[in-house]
Parts: C-alpha cells; structure tokens; sequence
C-alpha cells in the first residue's frame, strides 16, 4: 500500500531512467530474434508444431507495460505477447522448450505456444478461447485489492477479441467493483484475416473506456515511451485504488495470422508503412540521441542476443520429449501433487 | 442435534466454512443484502461483510472467470448460480478455463459453483434443468449432487476444501422439504463416496439427488410385494463410486438406473456401460433405466408430471425386471 | 421500400394523432389492469403457478414503441413487455392462457409467462436466460435488411441484462452490419434486488451507444409521449437503413422482482415518487386536456377494459390443461408438424 | 466420378444447396474472402456475394443467436465455428434458445453449426476437443459426424435441409487425408442412418468420425488372426440408429464401442446402455469401450499419441473379448 500512497500524487509519469531504457532495448530485441527464429526457422524446419503466432511489430506493448510491474502485480499475456514472459522471469529455454513441446517446458508438452504459466512469477496464460482471461483478471483484481498491496492486473488483448462478450463482463464488473486491472487492447488491424471495419464500427475503440466508467486511452503502440508513460498513468490509478483503465495500444501485425498464412489479403503497402514505425528503430534511435548507448554498444547487445537465443535453442533441442503414460497425469489436483513431486531436469 | 432442512444445511456448511477459512468467499446475483434468490447465503453479508459475500452484475461468464482468478490467487470462492439452468451462460470458462489449467500449467484451482436444479415445481424449461452430464463428461471437474440434509452439508464442506473445481447440484424440490438431524459440529461427506440408503437383495437401484426420496417410496412399496430394493445414492457423479456401484450389482445381480435428467447421455448410460464392462457376469437380466424423456422440461403440472420419472413408473419397470 | 423512403426526409416524428392516442391509453389500461389481475388476484389465489413477472409502472415502453410498428416487423419483448403481446395482435384471452398453463394457449402449456412467440405475427419470445434474444434479433435485422421491405426489429431488455456478454456482442455485430435493429433497455433501477450501483459504474446507459456506433438517447419512460418520438427517430433511422439504435428508457419497477418478491430492499420513498409518475395518469391528462377524450368516455373505456380482463379470464378458466403425453410431441419439427396438425379448440 | 476430399466434398454440398435454395446463407470468422481457415468456403463469397456469405466479429454466441433469428425468418443459415472447440463460447444460444424453440411454441430453426473437430493433428487442448457430447445430450437438436467425403457431402446436404438445428462435427484430420470418388449428381445421406462398413461375425464394433479407419485398419489386421469384426459408422450421433445398432450385436453377439472422445459420459456409454437393455440376451461377453483417456487433449505428440485410440488398442481389446 505504500507503494500506492506515494504515486497517489503524481501526475506525469516519469521518464525511463537510462537503465530502464536499456532494458527496454533489451527486451525488444530478445523478444524479436526469439520470435522471429520461431517462426521463420524452426517451424520451416518443423522443430515446432501446431499454430505459431508472433508478435512482430508489437513488440513494444507487452516491454513498455511489463517493464514496470512489481513483485506480486500479475499479467496476463496475450497469444503475440513474448516479452511479458522473459520480463516476468522465464529463461528463453523454458519458452522454447514450451514451443517445442518438450517434457521440461512449463507445460510439461501437456499445451503449446505462449501458453505458460507461473502464479508465482506472476503469469497467467491465455487459453486459446479468446478473451476468457479478462473476466479471469477480475477474479485477481478482486484479491490484489483485498490485500491493499497496491497490485494490478494486467490483461492483453487484441482488438478482435474485444467483439466478445467475456470482455465486456469483465470490463464492465471490474469498473464496478472499483478493480485494479488495466485492459490493454493491441490493435493490430486485423483479426485473422478480418479487417477493423468488419470488427467494430467506431473509429476507435478507446471510447469503450466512457461505456463501462473507466478512462479509455488510445496510444501509439510502436512508441515504448509513449506505451510506457500511458500504462504508467493507468497503472498510478490502479495502484492508488482508482480502479481500471482501458488502454488502446495502435499497432500493425507484420505477419501472417500465423506461420502458415501468407496474408494476401493485407495491401503490401501497409506493411511497408509499418515498418518505418518499427518500435525497435525508433527506441535505438533515441538511445543514440540520448547517448544512452552508443553504436558500437548495440553491435554488441546484438551479438549477445543472438547467442542468447542459439543456446536456448539448443538447450530446447537437447531436451526430452514427454513419456506417453504422462498423459494420464494430475488432471486433478490432489494431496500428492504430481507437479510438485515430479520436478523438471 | 439441530433439526434442519437441506437448504439450512447447505447455508450452514458454507457459513462454518467461512469462519473456518479466511480464503473462502461467496459472489454472485443477489446474494448479499437480499440473500440469494433461494435465501441460502441469508446473513452472511451482515457476519462476514462486502468483501466476502460479493453482489455482481449479471455476468454469468464473468462471475466464472472471477472465481477462476480470485481461485489461482489462493482464495476458495464459491459462486451462486441464480438457477442452476443459467450456467449455461459460463460454460466456456468453467469447460476450458477451470476445467484444464491444473492439468495445463500445475495450478490449483479450487472453486465451488453452486445452485437449485432440478424440476418438480413447475418453473418450466429455463428453471428446471438438470445439465449436470455436460459437466461429468469434462475432465478436471468434480460434480456433486446431495439427497440428505446431512449430506448436503457434509459434501458442500468437502466441495469448498476441495483443491479443484467443484459443480455443486443443489435441488430445489429438496430445499424446504428434506428436514433431518444435522450435527452442529464440524464433519465433512467425502467426495467420491456413494451411499446405500437401502439394503436390499433383489434389485440394485442406483440414482442420485431428489430421485433418491422417489426410489426409497418405490422400494417401500416393493418389498409389499416381495422385491427387495437396494438403493444407491451416487452423491458424486464425478468422479463417481465405482465400487460401490460394482458391489451393489454383484449383490442383487440386477440393476436399474434412475436419474430425473433425460435418458439419452444422461448419466445411466455411463454407469450402464460400467456395469456392462465389468460386471457382465453378475448379471442376471438386462440393464434397465427410467429417466425422463428426451424432451424439455415442460411447464404445465399435466405435463411436468408426465415427464418426470414416479414411483409408478419405478415400479412397473422393478416388476418386469423382477420377473425377468 | 416505400414507406422507407417516404420517412427518409422527416426529422422531426409527428405527433401521435388523437386515434392513435386513444389506442395508447387503451392498451396502457388494458395492459395495467391484466398484468394487476394476474399478480394481484390469479397468482394468489394459487391459479398461477411459478414465477410471475409484470411491468407495472414500465407500460409506457412497449405501448410507444409497439404501437408504431408495421406488419413485416419483428418484436423481442423483455419478461415486462405485456403490451407489445396485445398490439402484435394476441387475444387476452391466449395470454391468460400461456400464463395459466392451458393446452390452448400459445405455448400449449409448454413454457409460462410471457414465452409467447408466434412468426406470423412477428414476435419472437425471451427464454428466461436474459439478453439471448439480442443477438437473435440481429439475424432478423439480417433477414429484413435484405429483404429491402423498411422493416425492423425491436428488442427490449432490463438494465441487468445489459451486463450480459451477449447484449455486447449483439449491439456490436448489428452496429457492424447497419442492421435496422433498435435495441432498447427499460431502465427499471434494479435487477432484481441489485440496483443500477452495482450493475454499472455510469450515470447512464444511453453512452454505450457510442460504444458501438450507433446513436444513443435516453428518454423518460413513463411518458409515451417522449417514448414514442424517441423510438419514432430510431425507426425512421432503421427503416431507411441507417442502422441500430440504442435507447435507454428511464422507468422504475412499481412491483417486486417477482409476485413472491416483497421488496423490502426498494426505499418505500422511491415508489411514491414514481408513483407521481405514472405513464396512465400522464397520458390521461394529455388526452383530456386536449379533449380527445373527457371523463365519461374515460369511465366508459375502464369498465370495458375490466370487462374484457373478466371475460380473458373465465375463458381461459374453462380451457383444459394439456393431457399428460403430450410432453412427447414435437421435440423435433419434422413433415407432419404436430403443432400444425392439432389445432386449439 | 471427380475424385474429391472429405474438405472439398463438404465444399461442395455446400455449394450445391447454396445454389438450390437462396434461403441457404454462410457466416462465421474469416469465412469470406479468405474462405474460413481450413478452405471450406472458398469461392463462394466470389459466387454468392455478401449477403450471403457474411464474415462476422468474434462473437460466437451472436453468430449462433444470429442464425437463429434468421432461421426463424425462414431463412437456413450454416454458421461455421473456426474451431469446433469454440462452439462454448456459443453454447447457451445452442442448447437453450436453438434447441427448445420447437418444443415451446412450434416455429422451426433450420440451421447448421459445422466446423473442425477432433485431435491427431498436435493442435493442443483448444484446437483438438471432441465435444459432441455436450449436444448429443440436447433434446431438440441433431448431431451428425461424418467419416467418408461421400457422407460428408450427402450428410451436410440433409443438415441443411433439415428443419432442426443440427450440430454437423468434420474431423480436421480427415479433411485432406480422406479422397475418393463423389458423385457430382444431387444426392442426400438421411440423417439418423448408420452404415456398417464391413460386414463381421464375430465383434461389432460400434464407431464414428475419424475412428472408423481406424477400426477398419483394425478389422483388417485380425481378420488374418481370425477374429472378424462387423464395422458400424454411425454418421448421425443424434438421432443415433437404434436399429442398425442392434442388429450388428444381434449379430455378433459381442460389442466393441470406440470413439475419439473421453470416456465417461462419452457416447459409448449411452450405446452400451441401450444394448445392455434392449439386447442383453443377445450379449455373449462384457461390452468393451475404447476411448481416449479422461483427460483434455495433450499438445505433444508422444502425449497426443498415447492420449488417443489406435489399431493396437482395439486389437488388444478385440482378442481379449474374442477369448471370453
Ligand atoms: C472464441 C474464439 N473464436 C475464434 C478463435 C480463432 N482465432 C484465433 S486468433 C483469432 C484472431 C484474433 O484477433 P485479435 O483479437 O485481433 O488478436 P490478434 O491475433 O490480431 O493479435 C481468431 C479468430 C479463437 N481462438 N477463439
Ligand atoms: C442469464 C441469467 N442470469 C440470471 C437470471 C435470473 N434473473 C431473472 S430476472 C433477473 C433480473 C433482471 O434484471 P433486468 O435485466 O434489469 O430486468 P428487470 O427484471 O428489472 O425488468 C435475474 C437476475 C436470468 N434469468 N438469466
Ligand atoms: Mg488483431
Ligand atoms: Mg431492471
């Protein structure tokens, strides 16, 4: 609660500090070459299977909210949010061998892509139904405000799912009940292969926020500072009991839906709009300006990155498949937990 | 011992629950000043206050969803269902979300989503259903059914301690008109376990909720006639007694299957199947089920009274079976 | 088509003219007395059996908005709507029936209350789960768009229900798709003992039309006047294919939840108040004022109206209650439609 | 005779109906111009236009409520769930306003939902379910699961024409795996038809959907063992083919039950049921069910594969049986 007390004043947000900033960095561009090693070698080579989904271009919404949650604030990711979970503590390993269904991922192989979780990391994951873990955020905004910790919730999703109807009861419960739960919506332009204009028919959809009683902001996604600054204000209020916020994050997809579509159905010309607006470019370049890091740095922190990533793939690869017979394990919860008792190599 | 009804026994477990453990809360429609539509939760916002007896909006999916992550951040919420036929209205997130996350990522989710089922009072097709099959037919849930005051009280506590996600059937017909000696102290009905109300040799008669009460006033009426009922109550239908199922059979050798939900995927055709698989050679006759039938849940007392299964239609199927 | 076009241009609706005034007080009388009879006496006196829900105080909505509708409209009344039942063309005399569980109401003793549905003369019943019929509606927006014939469709629902997901996702798809659907919440102040405070945490409901986009007004819905221009406007909108409207009807519920239901959580201050307020009492002021009718004519029109609830009633007294097998028939449609095949006497 | 897939046979009934009766309409998520995620209706926003093939927001319950309102209007829409695993984010609109109109006040809901189901494809525990049950178990409803691109394509022809709403399971893995020669002629399979796909003496071995070739490749294998089993498709799971049933048992005098699905209050069940009651004389052996284990649908593959029924599974269980 102290915590909250003393935000309970401020009005701007403070800038990044030069650390946070380089983490911010950071985690963009581990989350890119994660991502797009993903989707662009290992499911080629059919190291992954099922659906792959990627946030390429998004990147910067999940980094500029996550980087300021605190120690008992939990997230809920969306299926394109990566860096949630690498800021949130899990190790590019844990992730990849998720990806690649082995028997030490945090599934165990028992479910696939981003959906990974850990309560005591803070971590809750989708399930594919969308828009089910908002009224799930609820449920924990009701707890966090109960403990006066001046926690929050943090739920992602992108702006096809705000079409249904599990949203709404939880948009409109948690401005109720007063919650600390921030609705980020990513507008990444499309659904699938279903553009905005057959998704919803208001320009955009921070006007949502006035139906349910809560601010409602919309923000340039591909900016981290400007993603940053606006979570931070929604976050002020939430940690200082002023209840939830509803935060449109504009940003573009640049894939496919998935690895197996070729979105034809996207006019190229978007993409390459798009591109200029990288978040990554953009966040370098300051850091530049600003003298934060220099080029030679960035050359470096690339570097790292990608060895980074070889070695957790590789770590993945060198990782066992589950045993069938597993298949049969803890589909309840009982005294002795398999999970608990069946620890991971 | 205090003398209650099956809905007092129900008030009372989740009250002692809630004394007993901080963790436990209750949220719903209209369950705190009012009391619940059924008067359940009467008293409980005045002794444990807002923050644990929570009025929603109508938000069937969201109450859920609330309880699903109010459950993975330690607490025990029990949610009220107005009428047990609206859970229709949070399927999705307790068949996917509830249902899956321990199996999926480790995580406990222990949660109770209680209310009135059942038909018998004329509430016609949207107040009177009996959905509990598409909850036995998920697993990662559990479902449980009381027929006794004492039961509903001892399995309600069982269900709110319990580390998963419970499905609580409370029936209404039941509410007001079961009253027994319920022990104020604490005990608890585990889940899993049937009981024989009957003992008999002829017939093994197993049911489950309100159809107990009508399957005890058959068998009565049998044993006139010489055809000895033992009668079955399941009390959990998921994870349900086996054993005990198996062992009935063995006794009496024939077996009829009695639930007040329709017959086809109804939960007789489970436990058919069970009998048939393993315990085919202790057969003496064939199988034989008395449900309702496969329609909805009419409003007009002629036809409601059609419709559900009686001691008349138990009895002529006990007969034949008997004479088999 | 035609009648579409005609009303393209108005802006403003024309006042209900004398005829149509008196039709209104008519079935706002008619509707009053019914719905009393029938938890004030019927219900007591144990000829009804199971939930009893009225609208009384709430008439003026389905009266102004029902009474301006055209054959080849479709009406979705809410569990309070008894009068759009009446001004669609049902007899008083089926209805006590339905409510009485006899073989020859609508429902053949099948389903209660107001579960009254009938195509050919456009009205689709609510079933108990509330907000399902608003996305029902939106397939008939579908179907009537495209038939080009101006017409619409109608569907009213408490402010409870508008937290129920589906309300959501039907608003959105008919504002998407410029359905000529006209969503519209009677505002009673509580669901069931839940007051608007705990439903929703804005002053009013008419902002979610903006939500969607579509157009959304507020009206007071205890006086048919207002009632009946405001749902004019949203009809000359639908009809000539401007798309949905979302009007919130201020009123407030002059009985319990249901005929069991005392109340006892309703400040006793706030039903005399509205009391004051009375649709009846203000229509009858306007029609004697501007003499359309003086006080004989009144008197005259009261005693007819018990006399028809009398008659309604001993004839749905003297029908018999379906035979028991019955429940069998017509689970499925199929060639030789029982419901079709055994008419009512 | 065009040689077509299971995916390009459902395609074309489609087509056909679309083009026979203008009362036919398509909606669902990405179902226009991208032609639904699996190709289903591919071409045919190009062909039939907006109206009638009309994508939608990702609101299952308003797609189903919707075509409802439609059907009611006269009109026979076919909704398609992206994934049939969503249908419970629609299903109170299915099993509470589809599936009891008829019964309440007499108007008809001509209307499909169809879309991919079933596992063996490493789709998770969202992309894979087998949630027929949950329909099957609805009075007022239809639940048909075709195996061959011949019933694909005369199956969703008949659900189309059919006046109920009617719940129409294509198994994903079958979609291109399945090819063989359809007639292009008009031409319907009746729903509430079984069809036995190898006659047998021995075992009848009751399936549908995807399990069929796997009990065909089973039949296959022990019929070099001299076991001979008598192959039963279900195609429709309601109404089910209480006749066709039958006779196989009486036949065979000893019954398999295989499916895709989890087993308690799986279908199996319910057919054990009605043998176990309307056979029992004819029983030479216990009633043997193979089906997937009680747990959701595993991600991984040697998880996946252990999860779900194969030859090996049915011939272990055949011998044992063959030896009673
Ligand atoms: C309830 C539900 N319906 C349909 C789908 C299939 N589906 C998966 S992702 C997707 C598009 C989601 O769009 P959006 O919410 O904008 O998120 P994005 O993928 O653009 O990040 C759809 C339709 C689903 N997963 N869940
Ligand atoms: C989905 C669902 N949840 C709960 C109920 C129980 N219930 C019946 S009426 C009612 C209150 C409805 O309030 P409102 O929508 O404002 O309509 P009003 O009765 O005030 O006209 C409730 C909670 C229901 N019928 N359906
Ligand atoms: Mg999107
Ligand atoms: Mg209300």
């Amino acid at each position: 609660m102290a915590e909250a007390q003393s935000t309970k004043s401020q009005n701007k947000i403070p800038a990044p500090d030069a650390q946070t900033l380089e983490r911010m960095l950071y985690y963009l561009k581990l989350t890119r070459e994660a991502e797009t090693r993903i989707e662009q070698v290992l499911y080629r080579q059919g190291k992954i299977v099922g659906g792959v989904y990627v946030g390429r271009g998004q990147e910067a919404i999940g980094v500029g909210s996550a980087i300021q949650l605190l120690d008992g604030d939990v997230v809920l990711p969306s299926h394109r949010d990566f860096s949630s979970f690498l800021i949130r503590g899990f190790s590019l390993r844990e992730i990849f061998c998720n990806w690649m269904a082995r028997s030490n991922g945090p599934c165990r192989g028992r479910d696939n892509t981003l959906h990974i979780g850990d309560m005591s990391r803070g971590v809750i994951p989708i399930i594919s139904h969308l828009g089910d873990t908002c009224p799930v955020a609820c449920g924990v905004g009701m707890v966090l405000k109960w403990r006066q910790s001046g926690n929050v919730a943090l739920v992602h999703f992108g702006e096809g799912t705000s079409s249904r109807g599990d949203v709404h009861e939880a948009m409109n419960m948690a401005a109720v009940m007063k919650l600390p739960v921030i609705f980020i919506c990513n507008n990444n332009a499309y659904a699938y292969s279903t553009p905005t204009e057959k998704q919803y028919a208001i320009k955009d959809l921070d006007v949502r926020g006035a139906a349910y009683g809560m601010p409602g902001v919309k923000v340039d996604g591909n900016d981290v500072l400007a993603v940053y600054s606006t979570i931070g204000k929604a976050l002020e209020r939430a940690r200082s009991g002023q209840g939830p916020s509803f935060v449109e994050c504009k940003t573009f997809r640049m894939t496919g839906h998935s690895a197996h579509d070729s979105a034809e159905y996207v006019p190229k010309e978007l993409f390459e709009q798009w591109k200029k607006k990288d978040p990554i470019l953009r966040l370098q370049k300051v850091l530049l300006a600003q003298n934060v890091m220099n080029k030679k740095q960035i050359d470096i922190l690339d570097g790292e990155i990608r060895k980074q990533v070889d070695e957790a793939i590789a770590g993945a690869e060198a990782s066992p498949f589950p045993a069938g017979a597993e298949a049969l394990q803890a589909v309840y919860c009982d005294a002795d937990c398999w999970w608990k008792n069946t620890p991971l190599e | 011992m205090p003398h209650l009804t099956y809905l007092e026994a129900i008030r009372q477990g989740i009250w002692e629950e809630m004394e007993r453990d901080r963790s436990v809360f209750l949220l719903g429609e209209d369950i705190g000043s009012y009391g619940g539509a059924f008067n359940v939760t009467a008293g409980m916002l005045e002794k444990f206050g807002e923050d644990r007896v929570i009025d929603t909006p109508i938000s069937e999916s969201a109450i859920v969803g609330a309880a699903i992550g109010a459950a993975l951040m330690g607490m025990r919420p029990v949610a009220e269902m107005q009428f047990m036929d609206f859970i229709s209205c949070g399927f999705d997130q307790i068949v996917n979300m509830a249902a899956k996350i321990h199996y999926r990522w480790g995580a406990a989710v222990p949660m109770v989503i209680r209310g009135p089922s059942g038909a018998g009072v004329h509430g016609g097709p949207f107040h009177s259903q009996s959905n509990e099959m598409w909850f036995v037919h998920v697993p990662g849930l559990k479902v449980v059914a009381p027929s006794t005051a004492y039961d509903a009280k001892g399995l309600i506590k069982a269900s709110i301690r319990d580390h998963n996600p419970v499905i609580f059937y409370e029936h209404k017909y039941l509410y007001r008109r079961i009253k027994e000696d319920v022990p104020e102290q604490d005990f608890v009905v585990p889940l899993g376990k049937a009981a024989v109300r009957r003992e008999g040799a002829d017939i093994a008669l197993i049911t489950y909720g309100a159809m107990v009460w009508t399957a005890l006033e058959a068998a009565d009426m049998l044993a006139n006639e010489g055809i000895s009922l033992e009668v079955v109550d399941l009390r959990t239908l998921l994870p349900y007694d086996e054993r005990c199922v198996l062992s009935s059979v063995r006794k009496c050798s024939k077996v009829m299957l009695l639930h007040e939900d329709t017959r086809i995927g109804g939960l007789a055709g489970e436990i058919a199947a069970l009998i048939a698989e393993k315990a085919f050679d202790d057969l003496d006759g064939p199988i034989v089920r008395v449900t309702a039938p496969d329609t909805p849940v009419p409003f007009s007392p002629p036809l409601e009274e059609y419709y559900l299964p009686n001691v008349q239609k138990i009895a002529d199927a006990a007969r034949q079976l008997a004479a088999y």
